[in-house]
């Protein structure tokens, strides 16, 4: 079958267009497309992409979606929720809401059920779904919108049925591209995904095209040893991106915890605009290729990372992970697969 | 114990609202809870009076006790290190919260008005532009819709317990009455009780108006009602608060909130 | 925790009652609730429980559903298909839905995914949601029930959204018991499924009360180990009956494999009502007791089941299943509890 | 070989029709494929042109290979056993056939009207009291609404492509014209070709009704006519179809149809 492995750099040059809707898989914490937002920051610095004014889906925004704000990439957001966990809503975020700083965004305001359910309805390719959340209060009235976004806010409606009961009927969303990360993915983007699935159930169904970022790429036959951990099916999945710690600083259960020293430093210096600068410097533009990128988190620190309570639930599948030359091989592969495309 | 001045002086207001909130869990219970002080009441239930019931956190974990620490955040891998089960959001909040299967929810509020409505969104009454920004509904709104019952745990000040919220995030009794069930046709009971660091709020009965029915040791019914952003009724039965047991208070600070971050116990031993 | 074990006859006496709507999962071959749908027989036939004119659900009615037919215990049937597979409709359901033999049964008509769907609005707890599905054709418009059943057929609606898209509104349908077979699960309810879900990850979030059976009762630290693997949450469930090869004749891939040469023996004795008549008091009535059961079935084809090829799928979870030992003083501890209930 | 008598004595129809039926899997595709007949083109194509084509079965199996035998059944443990993916219904004809995701399904029919409208649930027109009672639907109605192709393969009798069916079970080009589309909405392309044991049918690209566009070298087009319940029409670029070569052959009876219950191929070395 052929290799649905892609780079970094290749997805984000082929997938991600000016003025589109993407989702980001994870929570505030855990699973976060890191690696992904950073690498579309990169592009657009270095002009490879033009892209602007993105319309962001997320359940909470979070690391990456908050270097997008920062940076201006983001014109829209549809959310649930704004801060980093027990962090709180990092100083960017705020800017960005409160004083428009670096740009006003506008925020359609979800519950984490209306919004998941919305994915559902856009996974289920129906107008629609109903739902006893969002019939009341101001969640269910706010709409920002201008018209030119394809989205509108709850419609009330009475069970035609006869129950009396009355439900919010809640638009489907579909983004143009999801991109989830995984712990492990194979060849065929089939997904696994370990602890928590947040919205990645849905979202790993729902989008014009669905990319993962994995930790691991796996062998097909660990996927057979495991079917029922697949929750994402390789015919949903365009692109499957290898990336070990693309999620970091959130953490990837089974793989590696969350660095919450790093998110302490990363909201400290969101604080200050010149430190902010320095940190975007630091961490988003200055490297360059993988190993780069792991000397920037520090192999020690990486250690730290790897020892984390959660580690087991990787266990049973470590024996399937390719090894870094074959994963090298599988990239070098897609490059040449892609250039003949053309 | 109850009334001794030298315990109460050894115990701080939130250490009093988690041994409050802790005993509205029992045994068999289904059970959400968040992160911060809305985490430690099930805990202490779990650990205490009530081992028998089953803690979901909404991204998807169910029955995991957390191991090491106190989580940083619902998706912490302190919690996903042993859950008996992992699912989805859409279980959680739509099949469990929705489907009417959660007995008890803790929520956080910045703002609750005399409904018992939520505010977790903005201060300022410009979403467009707010005051303050706040992190937002989360799972809250499903769950206070949905949920069996919930408890509010909150700080007691006039700008937060008020006649109107700045923004209406999660529903309590709605506009009073029956309206949440009979104009809204919501499934869940709503707040039990709203306890902070000063009271213990419950609906009442007819009109389902927030009144106060406990008074925490240390203060006064005058003092909550300063503190109060609406005429708030006291209930003729009012009564002091129950304070926390040596068992309860050892649980909080040699196992839940180690650091104090939480309840702020270890300030009572500053010198 | 409180144990969830309970025994099948006490699980029958206890949640089966006249007149109700029960849901069985699994697939015509695979996972059926054999040996739940027998004790109901059994149970009727003893006097234990009074039940008549069950409303049933099920994806294909299989094994256990024609049994129900058989005996004229079943009044109406939601459902999408009427076959054992390869072997074709047992005379069984056509004599019933033919014929009228032994009693006319009512069946309304539905897809695999409209049939599927409306359990998904059930646990959803929303009154209907809509498909594509559904909308043209003589599924959408069967209605066979008198008024007194609480369903009723497809809706049209076009999208309020202004998409122009017409679907159907499917009706929520929530059975008032779901049983579904499990390979595995913990005393907490904790439903481990290997191999295809089918209907059973809505299944398992939708009933007044979901019960499992399961060939293993397993510890849960092995829930822990694999929490990914546990399809149906343990607070969704409200009783757990061990059985192993509950669902003979069909499949419970990892643990057996299916019973063709039994399958074929039972689709040949319903082409004659005395041969029937025979196989109900051989297979259905005869036995008393798991020991008894499992001799029926005979311990040279128990081990040819058990050399099937999709066992592998079950073995890293092996270490976790708990010994007969273990199995019957967990039951002897409910038995107890239920007694003093009362 | 075309028209090598020896070759066709040699060949069942079937066996012309799974060679038929598997040119129209691709490399690339997501093909559902349901059992028995259904289930031998698909696997025929992956054995020789089409190895990049990923097979789906509504119950939950993606990617599996099924060993050992031809499967009874879709939930047979052959497919279980070294699936890559298993995932539910909803997965595979909500999200991946509704939701646009299939290139190819494999449909069988008890009837088949002359817009390729499907009837697989009863015959006779009293569906309370049928005359024969069949399988029902399945998923076969959400795979001809929402794949972005479907074939249709079937004995060609008079009683069996017709006028009308007796029950509509899945959608063709329902009344014909585009009314599948404008006045249905749906998403799915419909039936590319109903391939039988005496022919190849293919719509009108501008009224959709099924024409003759391919018959079976042993046969003519006034048999296919005579053996069909409608005035069917017969295209002017009709032409023989394919025969299945060596290989072909060799991989159905060696591999795919071993016992000869599908294709039947062992009647031909019948004395």
């Amino acid at each position: 079958m052929t290799t649905k492995i892609i780079s970094l750099s290749d997805a984000v040059k082929r997938y991600v267009k000016d003025r589109m809707m993407i989702a980001g898989g994870g929570f505030p914490m855990a699973r976060q497309i890191t690696v992904f937002c950073k690498e579309i920051l990169r592009q657009k610095k270095a002009g490879t992409i033009q892209v602007n004014d993105l319309f962001w889906v997320e359940p909470g925004v979070g690391f990456g979606g908050s270097l997008l704000v920062a940076e201006g990439l983001i014109d829209s957001i549809i959310s649930t929720f704004a801060s980093h966990e027990r962090s709180g809503l990092s100083k960017i975020t705020r800017d960005s809401l409160e004083k428009g700083m670096p740009r006003k965004i506008k925020w359609e305001d979800e519950t984490n059920l209306t919004l998941n359910m919305k994915i559902m309805a856009g996974a289920l390719n129906v107008p629609f779904i109903p739902a006893n959340s969002g019939v009341w209060g101001d969640i269910r009235t706010t709409q920002l919108w201008d018209g030119k976004l394809p989205y509108r806010k709850n419609i009330l409606m009475e069970d035609p049925y006869g129950s009396g009961k009355k439900v919010a009927l809640l638009q489907a969303l579909c983004p143009d591209l999801t991109v989830v990360h995984v712990q492990m993915a194979d060849a065929h983007g089939n997904g696994i995904i370990l602890g928590s699935i947040y919205y990645d159930y849905w979202f790993g169904r729902c989008g014009r095209d669905i990319l993962l970022i994995a930790d691991h790429i796996v062998d097909t036959n660990i996927c057979r040893r495991f079917p029922n951990l697949v929750a994402i099916p390789g015919p949903m999945v365009s692109g499957v991106i290898p990336w070990y710690l693309g999620a970091w600083p959130t953490n990837s259960p089974g793989i590696y915890g969350q660095d919450l020293e790093h998110m302490g430093f990363f909201i400290k210096a969101c604080n200050d605009r010149n430190n902010l600068r320095e940190y975007l410097d630091r961490y988003v533009y200055s490297w360059e290729g993988y190993d780069d990128y792991v000397r920037l988190i520090g192999p020690d620190k990486v250690k730290i990372l790897e020892a984390d309570p959660a580690r087991v639930l990787a266990d049973p599948l470590r024996e399937g992970i390719l090894p870094d030359g074959k994963v090298r091989e599988l990239l070098a592969e897609a490059k040449t697969e892609k250039t003949e495309e053309r | 114990m109850r009334g001794d001045k030298e315990v109460i002086k050894k115990v701080t207001p939130m250490e009093i609202a988690t041994y409050a909130a802790s005993r509205y869990c029992t045994n068999g219970m289904t059970v959400f809870v968040g992160v911060g002080l809305s985490l430690l009441p099930a805990q202490l239930a779990q650990k205490t009076m009530s081992p028998d019931i089953t803690i979901v956190y909404e991204g998807g974990s169910i029955g995991a006790t957390p191991i090491g620490r106190v989580p940083w955040g619902i998706d912490d891998t302190v919690i996903q290190a042993n859950a008996e089960c992992e699912t989805d959001v859409v279980t959680t909040l739509g099949c469990m919260a929705q489907g009417g299967r959660v007995d008890l929810t803790y929520l956080g509020a910045a703002q609750c008005d005399r409904y018992g409505n939520l505010n977790t969104t903005v201060r300022g009454h410009d979403f467009m532009r707010p005051a303050v920004r706040l992190p937002g509904s989360g799972g809250a709104h499903d769950l206070a819709v949905g949920s069996k019952n919930f408890l509010v745990i909150m700080n007691h000040r006039a700008d937060r317990i008020v006649d109107r919220v700045d923004y209406r995030t999660s529903p309590g009794f709605c506009e009073g009455g029956r309206s949440r069930w009979k104009v809204w046709h919501m499934t869940g009971g709503g707040p039990a009780a709203v306890i902070t660091d000063l009271a213990v709020l419950k609906p009442n009965p007819v009109n389902f108006e927030l009144e106060i029915a406990e008074v925490h040791p240390f203060t006064t019914t005058e003092e909550v009602k300063k503190n109060t952003g609406y005429d708030i009724k006291v209930r003729p039965d009012v009564r002091e608060t129950d304070l926390p047991g040596a068992e309860e208070i050892g649980i909080i600070r040699e196992e839940l909130d180690i650091t104090g971050d939480f309840t702020g116990w270890k300030k009572l031993f500053k010198k």
